[in-house]
């Protein structure tokens, strides 16, 4: 579970794997030609360049778990029929689509946001509303934050990502009249990141507790919590020790032991008087 | 022994020896079985269901694990007492007694054999009231008011839920019972349960089999409603585990937990026992009137012993029903118990009665 | 001299319940995460518990001995972890299971109470994540070991200690 | 499948014009399959509304997973769908290696592929106890748990560990298969389908199961479509969808399996429909380790996992409970910069009050089992 064991076999494994198709085998079928061939220059340079070739080739046609991964970029995708379908009655919302690993991405403006999922819905088959999530970006000047919706259309099998840039004072408008799934997902983007949805019919915090300091998924949220300043089982632990509320990882150590002593002390002078 | 009995008998006088002394020792005699049985049908079940279930089962407490029911029963006895703060606290102590008391007050009129004329050493059992059947039915409905009552006073919504399925079942599966106890009861014409046994030898064939098919209907709607007064599986819904956490007896710890547990066996026991009376010949050894077959009456064990010994393999053989019922069947549902109640057992037993009573006035 | 008195007395009565108690170990039938599934197979026929007639799951705290705290323990769950144990009589026991129990294991975040130790006082730590049922059966039976020390002449934290008060 | 007729409960109006009791299942119940808490309004045994309150077990596993790298996240998907490590960690590796573009060959996709399948059946396993046992069969829990022993046997052979695997990592297999695994899995494999028999010897035509199951917890396809719920529990529903066959990920679109479907949306259908998943994963392992091709488990990968600047995919994989995604962006740090999964549980428990409502506590507790819930994966 450690890296150390994350590691190590990632690092055997890689230099083997490469090894007998591209290193070893090309040498071989190099080397005769250039021995029966001898003393002649301009012979041994046209093998040199075969040789180049021969590997340029053989690194083309070595299987693309052999490469270096190709990483995707994004291309546009004014050309889709999907986006251009939407620009047809969305005109205005869709702010830019692209298309990334294969996967449609469209940034829609926020307030057009349920009029495009239920056209989506509606007109283009995407009925499953595969997952609703809120992201946060600080470094962006306005809008910081995103909330990236994933549908499905199971007639064209295919998903479609929905982009929606929000802040923390303004209301996204809610799905949840398109689809109904959408309920607990919103109110989860609500618990994580503080971001409010319009018109959703229960607005409260889903996974965390009320009450609960912060919202726990923004970059600026420390990963142990927020002290909320409330003591946790003070019949337990007193008032000034033992688990801080909101943090998870908060612990007060209990009181120094001088007092302890003294008290102890005092009970046994009051247990001798009596 | 019979040395020193006969010595009491001189010594106390007749009266004396015959209302007090002999049933208080029966009486003693009796309870130790019964909960020895009761325990070790706890231990037995644990063992079956491992065994059923691919697995072992209890075997570190004692050789095999034979003293598992002990540790449990000294456990639960020395494990604090909780009465819930709300709870209606006179009638939470008073429940499990209400489950417990009447279920082992029905041992007193059931014959583990013959009576002193027939063993030749005295009756083996405590008392042969003439209304017997009546006692028993009126006795066990006793406890099902300790279930009820017990659910209530623990001021725990999944309790009250366990009482009232429990007040619902037994409404519906007392009628179906009390039907099918009167089928045995016309072909013996008679109400006492020694009555019945002997008549059931006197007529050379179990109840069971009487009347066919009358008396295998009345003995399987008396089984069926027998498992779900004893709220055992399928019938298990007022302390249903995975619906209710523990039913009626959720806010029960300690001793009075074990009560309840003590209960629901000790019925267990005594609807075999009046199954077996009923149905299957009591103390007799099966084909009781077959001289060729009177090897099985065992002559070597003195003193009506033999009877005793059939009937406790008969009582056996309806416990590993019992257990066998909790190894294999899941629950029914609260609504579909009370559909199967009403909607079928109540018609058959109906027919049970009805056609029993037809053959025999055709009969006669 | 007092100790002697007591223990004199009572060795019997100890002997017989400390018996019994450490043959009888009914937990609660109360997963949280992981180690719940892993407390499910310590059922199974493979691993079988009940040999140690400690088969018997009671759903209901008040008839249980024994707590198996079988999971990553929430700040939002805690409370209710607490009252449980509020609810079980006496004696009781806790068994904290896997690294989530014992200390948080790998959630050191906003949301995880960082050790049940925290919120009841536990008698067994099992280690592991999640700890293999060989290693709650081990841990089952180092209770056992620490019920047999179980005394009523003394307190707990007496036998542990080994001080009287 | 058969038409059955359903159960149906007229609701009459309160009788006597009493107040509904209000009823708090869970956290700690028996049936509630961890730590999930239902706040039930009740009238008799008929529960007139549901309201599912979760969270108790949120461990802020989508806050470490911006903390650590892309190699050190695979354990913590590990712990979120507990009984389905396998699934959960490929649907991680397979979002990571779409994104970083990587290809893993083909006997790294064999092995996952037999993997997630054998997970596929142990998960089921597990349904199919905690179901049984909740509708009161206690028996078929130590029967399943009998096999999935064996199973976990071979995870432990292959990786070391019993349930929280952790043994994918992008690019491809940390390890190959140790000696004798195969021949192992197919003895297992063979003799497989017979014990699925014995289960449901047990249990499908079992009239108290069929009582039980029957006609309970109708979940309508549009509805189920609404509320985005996945896998078994769509499948039951009647509609044939699955990733497997749709978008075919690692190997599965080079062998041949059929993806049950019924058509009565209720538990009993889902039930058969996880029972005929079993043996089609059994199907699916024979294939696999028929064609296992040799050759290399680890894709060429750079020893630092980046993930492209402003970037982000989205890729899932049919997990036992359904659909199981990740949603990653990258932002040309080792960490992503935020890591979403995508939970069939959260989904599948999200439409519960849909399933229970007008039932009775019996039924909500079949309607629990069958929508096979892992607390860890709703509330990650």
């Amino acid at each position: 579970m450690s890296e150390s064991e994350n590691g190590k076999p990632d690092t055997g494994a890689t230099p083997e794997a490469p090894k007998p198709g591209t290193e070893e085998v090309e040498p071989t079928s190099a080397e005769p030609a250039s021995d029966s061939e001898e003393a002649k220059a301009a012979a041994a340079a046209r093998a040199k360049a075969e040789a180049a070739a021969k590997r340029a080739a053989a690194e083309a046609a070595k299987p693309a778990w052999e490469k270096d991964p190709v990483t995707p970029e994004w291309q546009e995708a004014d050309q889709d029929p999907l986006v251009q379908a939407l620009r047809g009655t969305h005109a205005e919302a869709l702010q830019s689509s692209r298309l990334f690993a294969g996967d449609l991405v469209v940034e829609v403006a926020r307030e057009e946001i349920r009029n495009v999922c239920r056209t989506l819905k509606e007109a283009q088959g995407f009925t499953l509303l595969v997952d609703l999530l809120g992201a946060h970006f600080p470094e962006r000047e306005e809008d910081p934050f995103e909330v990236v919706y994933i549908l499905y259309s199971l007639d064209a099998n295919r998903r479609v990502r929905l982009k929606v840039r929000t802040a923390e004072d303004v209301d996204v408008p809610s799905v949840t009249p398109v689809f109904a799934g959408a309920n607990w997902p919103e109110r989860e983007a609500y618990d994580m990141y503080g971001i409010r949805f319009e018109q959703h019919p229960d607005m409260t915090r889903i996974l965390l507790w009320e009450g609960f300091n912060g919202y726990p998924l923004r970059k600026d949220f420390p990963v142990e919590g927020i002290d909320t300043g409330a003591a946790i089982y003070p019949e337990f632990y007193g008032e000034t020790a033992g688990p801080v509320a909101g943090t998870g990882t908060g612990w007060r150590p209990p009181e120094p032991p001088a007092d302890e002593e003294s008290e102890s002390a005092s009970a046994e002078t009051a247990g001798d008087e009596a | 022994m019979p040395g020193v009995l006969t010595a009491l008998h001189d010594s106390l006088g007749a009266t004396i020896f015959y209302f007090v002394l002999s049933p208080a020792l029966k009486i003693a005699i009796l309870l130790i079985l019964v909960l020895t049985l009761i325990a070790y049908t706890t231990f037995a079940e644990r063992k079956i269901l491992g065994f059923l279930q691919v697995r072992t089962g209890p075997n570190r407490v004692g050789p095999w694990g034979v003293l598992q029911p002990l540790a449990d029963v000294a456990k639960l006895l020395v494990k604090q007492d909780i009465i819930p703060d709300r709870a209606v606290r006179w009638v939470f102590v008073i429940a499990p007694c209400l489950v417990v008391g009447p279920a082992l007050v029905i041992f007193s009129v059931i014959p583990f054999g013959p009576s002193a004329e027939l063993s030749g050493a005295f009756n083996w059992f405590i008392t042969d009231v003439n209304v017997g059947l009546l006692f028993v039915v009126a006795m066990a409905t006793v406890g099902v008011y300790g279930i009820i009552l017990g659910g209530w006073a623990s001021n725990n919504k999944f309790s009250l839920l366990g009482g009232l399925r429990s007040a619902a079942q037994m409404i519906s599966y007392e009628v179906p019972q009390g039907f099918a106890l009167v089928v045995p009861l016309l072909m013996a014409g008679t109400l006492s349960l020694t009555g019945i046994v002997d008549a059931q030898f006197d007529q050379g064939r179990w109840f069971v089999f009487g009347f066919f098919p009358f008396g295998l209907l009345a003995f399987f709607i008396y089984f069926v409603a027998g498992v779900a007064e004893s709220n055992r599986n399928p019938f298990d819904l007022p302390e249903a585990e995975s619906e209710l956490v523990a039913g009626f007896h959720t806010e029960y710890s300690g001793m009075r937990f074990a009560l309840f547990f003590l209960g629901e066996y000790a019925n267990m026991i005594v609807i075999s026992a009046v199954a077996v009376t009923l149905f299957l010949g009591g103390w007799h050894r099966p084909f009781a009137n077959v001289e060729a077959l009177s090897f099985l009456d065992l002559g070597f064990l003195p003193g009506g012993m033999s009877s005793f010994v059939w009937f406790t393999l008969k009582l056996l053989c309806f416990l590993f029903v019992y257990i066998w019922f909790r190894g294999t069947f899941p629950r029914y549902r609260f609504d579909q118990l009370m559909d199967l109640g009403w909607k079928w057992m109540i018609p058959a037993s109906l027919i049970a009665v009805s056609g029993t009573a037809l053959v025999k006035i055709l009969l006669a | 001299m007092d100790n002697v008195e007591a223990n004199v007395l009572t060795t019997t009565y100890d002997k017989i319940f400390n018996w019994a108690r450490r043959s009888a170990i009914w937990p609660m039938q109360f997963g949280l995460a992981c180690c719940a599934i892993e407390m499910m197979a310590v059922l199974d026929p493979r691993h079988d518990m009940s040999r140690f007639g400690a088969e018997v799951f009671r759903a209901t705290p008040r008839q249980s001995d024994l707590m198996i705290v079988a999971g990553t323990v929430t700040e939002k769950m805690a409370p209710i972890v607490r009252r449980l144990w509020d609810q079980m009589p006496d004696p009781k026991w806790a068994l904290a299971m896997g690294a989530c129990a014992t200390c948080g294991g790998p959630y050191r975040t906003y949301a995880v109470t960082q050790g049940v130790d925290r919120v009841v006082p536990v008698d067994v730590y099992v280690p592991g994540c999640p700890p293999r049922p060989e290693a709650l059966l081990w841990g089952l039976m180092h209770l056992q070991r620490k019920i047999d020390r179980m005394t009523v002449a003394k307190t707990a934290s007496e036998v542990i200690t080994g001080q009287t008060s | 499948m058969t038409d059955h007729e359903p159960d149906s409960n007229p609701q009459p109006e309160t009788l006597f014009g009493v107040e509904e009791m209000e009823l708090n299942f869970g956290p700690q119940h028996p049936a509630t399959h961890g730590v999930l808490r239902l706040k039930l309004t009740i009238d008799g045994e008929r529960i007139n509304d549901c309201y599912p309150i979760i969270g108790y077990l949120h461990r802020g596993t989508e806050k470490l997973f911006e903390l650590h790298p892309f190699f050190q996240n695979v354990p913590h998907t590990d712990r979120m769908d507990y009984v389905a490590a396998a699934t959960n960690n490929l649907a991680y590796v397979g979002a990571v290696e779409k994104l970083l573009g990587m290809t893993v060959p083909p006997r790294a996709r064999y092995i996952r592929t037999l993997l997630s399948e054998l997970q596929r059946i142990s998960s089921h396993l597990l349904w199919l106890a905690t179901h049984a046992i909740d509708i009161g069969a206690m028996t078929p829990f130590f029967y399943t748990f009998r096999e999935r022993e064996q199973i976990l046997d071979m995870f432990e052979e292959y990786c070391g560990a019993r349930l929280t695997l952790n043994c994918m990592r992008p690019g491809g297999q940390p390890f190959d298969l140790p000696v004798g695994w195969v021949e192992k899995v197919g003895a297992f494999n063979e003799a497989f389908p017979e014990k699925v028999d014995e289960y449901e010897g047990l249990l499908t035509e079992n009239r108290i199961w069929k009582k039980r199951t029957v006609g309970i917890g109708i979940l309508p396809p549009e509805v189920a479509l609404d509320y985005g719920v996945t896998g078994p529990m769509l499948r039951g529903s009647g509609i044939q969808w699955d990733i497997r066959k749709a978008m075919p990920y690692e190997a599965y679109d080079e062998v041949d399996f059929d993806v049950p479907v019924s058509y009565n949306c209720d538990t009993y259908d889902r039930y058969l429909v996880r029972m005929e998943e079993m043996r089609q994963s059994v199907r699916i392992i024979r294939q696999c380790l028929e064609k296992l091709p040799d050759g290399p488990i680890m894709a060429k990968r750079p020893r630092v996992l980046k993930g492209p600047k402003d970037s982000d995919v989205y890729h899932s994989v049919e997990g036992p409970k359904g659909e199981i995604g990740f949603y990653i962006v990258g932002d040309g740090t080792p960490n992503p910069y935020r890591c979403r999964v995508r939970p069939p549980s959260f989904y599948n428990i999200e439409v519960l009050p849909e399933m229970v409502r007008g039932g009775l506590i019996a039924d909500l507790i079949a309607v629990i089992g069958t929508t096979d819930i892992v607390l860890g994966e709703v509330d990650r």
